[in-house]
């Protein structure tokens, strides 16, 4: 069975084969996208293709192309057919960016943080209070909005504020890091633990005794940058109208610009994450990682290089938290969970500790299954329960299918699943990490 | 063997039982149909893709529902579902008459913003879908309806009573229950002028909804001079110690609980134990069977407890007797609180679609429907429905309810002590 | 006096029932005193009433509840730190065998409330049937889970078993829900009515306005609590499953040569530690009154707090751990709106937890009683 | 002036003495071997010296300053480099990133370099990649630079772990056992690296061996641990002489064979 898949992938991976079979399914899950916009299969196809074309032998530069038009053209234009694939798209990015994040905290530099998303609440209350109307509110009770509340900032703001994020994060991951980490490994987990709790909680209370947060009523309206006027009226409308099938509105058109933004933001965090990665910093972490005794007898400075990493996998969560409350113009600190924190391991983890494609992979492939595949599963099983249909062989009825079994509640027991069957059989993740070839010595032999 | 290549077969078998799993839910369009092709009248619904209402004049209708289906407040998700459920049975025959395929498409927002909102973008990007129910929490309703909102698609909401639900004047979001800043006043002026009461200790569940009622509570005690002895929020739900030693010690009149009927139970048991002899107070969160197998006897017990609600229950409305024993019937239980507004949301979206297709003569818009809804004058369960300029009942009821039971099975013995029609405060 | 020392009476039950004692009056004192002490430095700024005065009307009962609340932690503590003892792990799933334990004990008293057979029973038999089968039940599951989840990492990095505990903690919840919701269609145990453990015992103190109540069921839980620890120090200091688990925790390699079955007495570790949990959570049942799934998380992160508090490793520690931890919050959550007048209240109490968690873990890397374990080269 | 020079230098844990009031001292350009059986407190004083553990007393010079309250990063920097007893390399990185780890204090790049590669950056990677793979040549090994450090034989890892420690350029080089488990081949090639090491590179060598033999053949001055106390030091010659040496040190081994 293994050889004759081996064969199978080492024929696909010959000659013009791998460009056919990506250009194949790229055509075919474009073509089914646009015809039925609502069905999962046709979607997943077409993400299909970015996986074939990140595996399969192909020359880099058709490679980029087959890429980028894939990003720029295909998906915004489907997408606009159905925007939910944009917020699908637009979590991964924003997932993948936490993602990678983590990975540089736990997969490189080995400190297991289990409070990971306080410092995606520090980026996205930053703007939420100062891109809202809260800091005119202050004085006031929770809940009620007096008339002559402003916005304080202007919305263009947005963009000073999305590296403030970044660096609010940072300082907050290093404030932490202070005194905790000449913990050991797994009590650092336990006070990361209660950090990240300490920062929900806060955010929950801080609503007296002045009303920062507005506690649990979460702060909306937040603004959002404005969009460029060629965008909403321009030729670029009527570019689409008819290829979409309807005049895009502005909300669409604000889903495509928070795809694209988040994709930008994720090409650089990847290229943050890789070049940290092969440079003297990332040879740190991971010596650290590998052996700390054995790593400081190096040289290498262990408090000042564990800072560091937790100031940049603070910062990624900062700036996609910063890109979260824009998108979503109102924030709650339910967002900010014990269950978002051990959704992102839960990520990292599936993809493949310290491997960045695997990690991308892993917050991808959780996101579809979260908010795609359970909750269609549910809903297909709804359907049959509303039906009369039958279970053919034993003869059970669907509407006496209980409720407590549709799939989508049952997120936490797949994580918990996903993680103890991954550290049992593949610790190393789906999409291992691989050390980098140095061409330079080999080539010289 | 290549690791690499390892990697990518598992990926790929991954992938493929994901397709495996979805190749059925790719039938999700029309599953029904796929299934059970028995059942459906309109066979030729297996071929039409689900593109939507343009593919043929009488295609697929669908109508969401969003609620929490899961997690610590699914019983009253599930009601406002099943209520939905039974009035798409009962009363989409007229639409059925007129050729249309009427489905319900029921999400689950698990009672939080994040998922409200991803499933308000996909059920916005279902074009089928004309009209939706929901959702139970105002704190995933404010976000969500924004989605709703920029897409045109009309929500009635059953059970939201925040405020700010309405106030912020969207056409497209409407409710047939009252507003916080009605019902808190509303339980205050019981507490004040019924009970007599002089002091009261509030106390809310660190939840948009039950701290947005504490705050309309305090804030009318206040004015009508009440001493509020202390206004804690609380998200323990199992050991209450810390906050009833200070309670017992304050002895207030009136504690007036703001949350869900889960975590109140269990608060008012430990009370009354620890000595509390006052009387509970509490809103709509608190209207389920399960608060007295929870509370037991301490809601009878010294000053006993009451609550205000938006729903009635279903013996306070003429017409519901026959709706409890459908219900019953088709789900094994009686209906919990919601359930019927559930019932009547849905009854507006039909009623609305019904008039709006009439008027386009085929399939209506959106933005018809949504129209449509705010022009609706509606005989519900519940009451007459229309709709004001922001979606608020012009007129709504408010019930005060005095409760008898101390187990699950003797609900219905409590007793509402007053019921009124308020106007709603506007903007 | 050498003779006395080790005499098994003395050894076994005066000694750790002397040291319980002393721990909880000494926190409890201690931080009483700091309190009223706190009142008389702010009671100038309050004008409103009476500071101390107002500490004082109730600090008996928030003393009570403290230690009760303290005496759950330190139960539920032992399980993480016998289990941090011998394999140096965090058992993370260990939150949800005490609540595993907690709905199998309810369900039983539920169930002998559907045979009409509770209220006739003996209300101590009752509860005493229900510790029980929570113990076996969590015992057994926490076996299983090191046989399913822990074993076969056995030698991995730190990490990779910590991590299949956290993914054993979130299937545990969802796997109960699952059969929970089959079984009686919705999540929410509650704990039936009957006996009169929900009456209180009242002690008029001289000198004292009001009187002290002790509710019986808190007493009740102090007890057994008290008994559950005497029993696992005697277990352990003096049996010789105790003397192999000692030594196994001392050095593993060596203790092998000596013949000891390692996986064995690894096994009777978590077995003995799912038991003090699963006992844990039936009290804390009594107490709470309802359970659900999820009601684990909290109660677990705080005994390990509070076994962290104590040193981690050490039997003594997390007795001591939880007890301060649970006066503290109970101290925090009472007072803190007092003090602040209404800025800040009681849900600010797990802020606090985890604040004097760092702290101690920043003064004392190895926690109140720990020892400093040098490190390897 | 000797080059390391340690007074009087206590490490207690609890109430064990492992360390007992060694005073020592290297003299630049030597192989200097510290020899005892096990359990002697060789390898805590090794500790001791590189900053892993404080010293509770004494005092120790590297180049004149003290080292007392340094961390190991520290002392390393300062150009005392070491390989460990059971080998330390980082298991999951190639060969030469093991050694480009050992670099760490010798590169400069800064974080901007690293995100926006500057040519600073891609000359001093060039560089410094170069530097590392004549170390491993240097140490004996070809064609291994992209191999996993843990795939690597064992006699293949206790070559790395000294040039990684070499790429520290250190100007003392602590060899902890280097040459255990070797086959006598093996150790015969270890002693003849180790000379070259100091010749070529002009690198003082401070080695701990637990193995009398090994060591006569190489070191220039020996000092013999035992209970945590020097017990001895001179030439080899000396050594061999040694009464009390041969006591102590055979004695013992010869008692622990009969167990």
């Amino acid at each position: 069975m293994k050889t004759f898949f081996t064969e199978l992938f080492k024929k696909a991976n010959t000659g013009f084969w791998p460009i056919v079979i990506v250009l194949g399914i790229l055509i075919v899950g474009s073509i089914g996208v646009y015809q039925s916009p609502r069905s999962l299969s046709a979607f997943l196809t077409l993400m299909l293709c970015p996986m074939m074309l990140y595996f399969l032998k192909i020359n880099m530069k058709v490679k980029i192309f087959i890429g980028l038009l894939l990003i720029i053209v295909i998906l915004p234009v489907l997408g606009i057919r159905n925007i939910f694939y944009l917020e699908v798209i637009f979590q991964m990015a924003v997932f993948a960016a936490l993602a990678l994040g983590l990975n540089i905290v736990i997969g490189m530099a080995g400190l297991l943080d289990l409070g990971y998303v306080a410092f995606y609440a520090v980026g996205a209350y930053a703007w939420a209070i100062f891109g809202s109307k809260q800091l005119s509110l202050l004085n006031s009770v929770p809940g009620a909005a007096p008339a002559g509340a402003e916005f304080s900032l202007a919305p263009t703001y947005f963009w000073l504020f999305l590296f403030l994020g970044v660096g609010l994060a940072a300082i907050t991951g290093i404030l932490l890091g202070l005194p905790v980490l000449r913990l050991r490994g797994d009590y650092l987990a336990i006070v990361t633990l209660g950090f990240g709790e300490v920062i929900r909680v806060l955010a929950l209370n801080l609503d007296k005794p002045i009303n920062l947060t507005n506690g649990p009523q979460g702060i909306t309206p937040i603004q959002r940058p404005p969009l460029p006027p060629e965008f909403i009226m321009g030729p670029i409308r009527n570019l689409l109208t008819p290829i979409v099938g309807h005049v895009p509105t502005e909300a669409e058109f604000y889903n495509v610009f928070f795809y694209f933004l988040a994709l930008i933001i994720i090409m650089i965090a990847i290229l943050v994450a890789t070049r940290l990665e092969d440079s003297r910093i990332g040879r740190a972490w991971t010596a650290i990682r590998e052996d700390e005794t054995a790593a400081i007898a190096m040289g290498i400075p262990l408090v000042k290089m564990k800072l560091a990493a937790f100031a940049a996998g603070a910062s990624f969560a900062g700036g996609m938290g910063v890109l979260y409350a824009a998108n979503r113009t109102f924030v709650s600190p339910e967002t900010f969970s014990f269950l978002q924190s051990i959704g992102v391991l839960t990520m990292v983890i599936l993809g493949g500790l310290g491997s960045i494609p695997g990690v991308i992979f892993g917050a991808s492939a959780v996101v579809i299954l979260n908010i795609q595949v359970l909750q269609n599963f549910s809903l297909y099983l709804s359907a049959l329960r509303q039906s009369d249909a039958v279970i053919p062989i034993i003869n059970f009825e669907w509407k006496n299918l209980s409720n407590q079994l549709d799939p989508a509640k049952y997120q936490k027991l797949v994580f918990g699943i996903i993680l103890v069957v991954m550290m049992i059989f593949r610790p190393s993740g789906l999409i291992p990490a691989e050390r980098r070839k140095r061409e330079l010595v080999e080539d010289k032999e | 063997m290549n690791k690499r290549l390892l990697a990518l077969l598992s990926v790929l078998v991954v992938a493929s039982m994901v397709l495996a799993a979805c190749g059925a839910p790719a039938a999700t369009e029309a599953p029904a149909a796929t299934e059970a092709p028995a059942m459906t009248e309109a066979p030729a619904a297996t071929e039409a893709p689900a593109s939507g209402p343009a593919a043929g004049s009488m295609g697929t209708i669908k109508i969401a529902t969003q609620s929490p289906l899961s997690g610590g407040q699914s019983l009253l998700g599930v009601a406002i579902k099943q209520g939905a459920e039974l009035a798409l049975e009962q009363l989409g025959g007229d639409l059925a008459a007129m050729g249309y395929d009427v489905q319900l498409a029921p999400y689950d927002d698990q009672a939080t913003p994040d998922v409200g909102v991803a499933n308000a973008k996909n059920i916005v990007a279902d074009s089928a879908i004309l009209c939706g129910v929901g959702h139970l929490n105002s704190g995933v309703m404010i976000p969500s309806s924004e989605e709703y909102h920029t897409a045109g698609l009309a929500f009635v909401s059953p059970a939201n009573t925040n405020p700010v639900v309405t106030t912020r004047g969207y056409l497209e979001v409407n409710r047939i229950v009252g507003r916080d800043d009605v019902q808190a006043p509303a339980a205050e002026e019981y507490a004040f002028k019924t009970l007599g009461a002089k002091s009261v200790f509030i106390i809310h569940d660190k939840t948009a909804y039950g701290q947005g009622v504490a705050e309309f509570f305090r804030t009318a005690a206040e004015e009508d001079g009440i001493t509020v002895v202390d206004f804690v929020g609380t998200e323990e739900t199992a050991n209450f110690d810390a906050i009833i030693a200070p309670l017992v010690a304050a002895a207030p009149d009136v504690v007036f609980f703001a949350g869900i009927y889960n975590q109140a139970g269990v608060f008012f048991k430990q009370a009354r134990e620890a000595g509390f002899e006052g009387t509970f107070l509490g809103t709509d969160g608190m209207d389920s069977s399960d608060l007295a197998d929870l509370a037991g006897t301490a809601l009878t017990t010294g000053g006993g407890m009451a609550y205000t609600t938006v729903a009635g229950p279903a013996s306070a409305y003429p017409s519901a007797a026959q709706f409890v024993e459908d219900y019953t019937a088709k789900f094994g239980a009686a209906p919990e609180a919601y359930a019927s507004q559930g019932y009547d949301a849905m009854g507006v979206c039909l009623a609305a679609i019904k008039a709006a297709a009439e008027a386009a003569g085929g399939t209506p818009t959106r933005n018809q429907v949504a129209l449509a809804i705010r022009a609706l004058s509606y005989e519900g369960l519940t009451s007459t429905i229309a709709f004001d300029e922001i979606g608020d009942l012009p007129l709504a009821k408010y019930f005060i309810i005095k409760v008898n039971a101390t187990s699950k099975d003797t609900w219905g013995t409590n007793e509402i002590i007053d019921s009124f029609d308020l106007p709603s405060p506007g903007k | 006096m050498k003779q006395f020392t080790s005499n098994p009476f003395y050894k076994f039950i005066l000694f750790p029932v002397g040291q319980i004692v002393a721990f909880a009056v000494g926190a409890s004192l201690v931080l009483s005193l700091l309190t009223v002490l706190l009142a008389y430095i702010f009671r100038a700024n309050i004008t409103d009433f009476d500071l101390v005065e107002r500490v004082l009307l109730i600090l008996p009962q928030v003393v009570i509840n403290g230690l009760t609340i303290g005496f759950v932690y330190s139960t539920i503590a032992l399980g993480y730190t016998m289990v941090y003892g011998v394999l140096e792990f965090i058992n993370f799933s260990h939150s949800e065998i005490f609540m595993v334990g907690g709905i199998v004990g309810v369900e039983l008293m539920a169930y002998f409330d559907h045979t009409g057979a509770l209220q006739t029973m003996n209300q101590y038999v009752v509860i005493a049937l229900a510790i029980i089968l929570g113990m076996i039940i969590s015992g057994s599951l926490a076996v299983t889970v090191e046989r399913i989840a822990y074993k076969p990492l056995r030698g991995a990095p730190r990490l990779v078993p910590l991590i299949s505990a956290i993914g054993m903690s979130f299937f545990l919840q969802d796997a109960v829900r699952l059969i929970l919701s089959l079984t009686t269609g919705e999540f929410n145990v509650i704990l039936p009515q009957f006996g009169t453990f929900d009456k209180f015992l009242v002690l008029a103190v001289p000198g004292i306005e009001a009187p002290l109540r002790f509710q019986i069921k808190n007493l009740l839980l102090v007890g057994v609590a008290v008994l559950m620890l005497v029993g696992l120090n005697y277990l352990v200091n003096g049996t010789k499953i105790g003397k192999a688990i000692r030594a196994v925790a001392q050095d593993r390699p060596s203790a092998s040569l000596m013949g000891i079955n390692v996986n064995m007495i690894i096994s009777v570790t978590f077995l003995i530690g799912g038991a003090l949990g699963g006992a844990a959570g039936v009290l804390f049942a009594l107490k709470a009154t309802k359970l659900d799934p999820f009601v684990g998380f909290f109660p677990g992160l705080k005994a390990f707090t509070a076994a962290v508090l104590g040193g981690i490793g050490n039997l003594t520690g997390a007795l001591l751990g939880g007890l301060i931890l649970g006066l503290l919050e109970s101290f925090s959550a009472s007072y803190l709106s007092t003090f602040t007048s209404g800025a800040f209240g009681a849900e600010y109490k797990d802020i606090f937890a985890f604040a004097i968690l760092i702290l101690v873990l920043i003064l004392r890397p190895s926690g109140l009683l720990g020892q400093t374990v040098g490190q390897k080269a | 002036m000797a080059l390391l020079q340690t007074t009087n230098v206590v490490k207690r844990f609890g109430g064990l003495v492992a360390v007992n009031k060694i005073t020592f001292s290297v003299d630049e350009g030597r192989i200097v071997s510290i020899i005892g059986p096990n359990g002697a407190g060789k390898t805590t004083f090794f500790n001791s010296l590189t900053g892993i553990y404080r010293p509770e007393e004494g005092e120790i010079l590297f180049k004149g300053n003290s080292l007392i309250g340094l961390r190991p990063d520290q002392v390393s920097a300062r150009g005392m480099s070491r390989t460990f007893q059971n080998i330390r390399l980082f298991g999951s990185m190639t060969v030469i990133e093991n050694i480009l780890v050992g670099m760490h204090n010798q590169l400069h790049q800064s974080a901007i370099d690293t995100l926006f590669r500057s040519k600073k950056f891609h000359e001093e990677e060039k560089e410094a990649e170069a530097k590392a793979r004549a170390l491993m040549e240097y140490v004996g090994l070809k064609n291994v630079g992209n191999e996993l450090a843990r795939n690597l034989p064992y006699g293949g890892q206790r070559r790395i772990e000294i040039a990684r420690a070499l790429a520290a350029n250190p100007t003392l080089l602590l060899l902890d056992e280097p040459t255990a488990g070797m086959n006598p081949n093996e150790t015969a090639d270890a002693i003849k690296l180790f000379r070259r090491i100091r010749d070529e590179k002009g690198v003082t060598i401070l080695l701990i061996e637990h193995d009398m033999r090994v060591v006569m053949g190489i070191s220039e001055h020996i000092s013999v641990m035992d209970y945590g106390e020097k017990i001895a030091e001179g030439s080899p010659a000396e050594i061999r002489k040694n009464q009390r040496v041969i006591e102590a040190y055979l004695g013992r081994e010869a008692a622990s064979a009969k167990d």
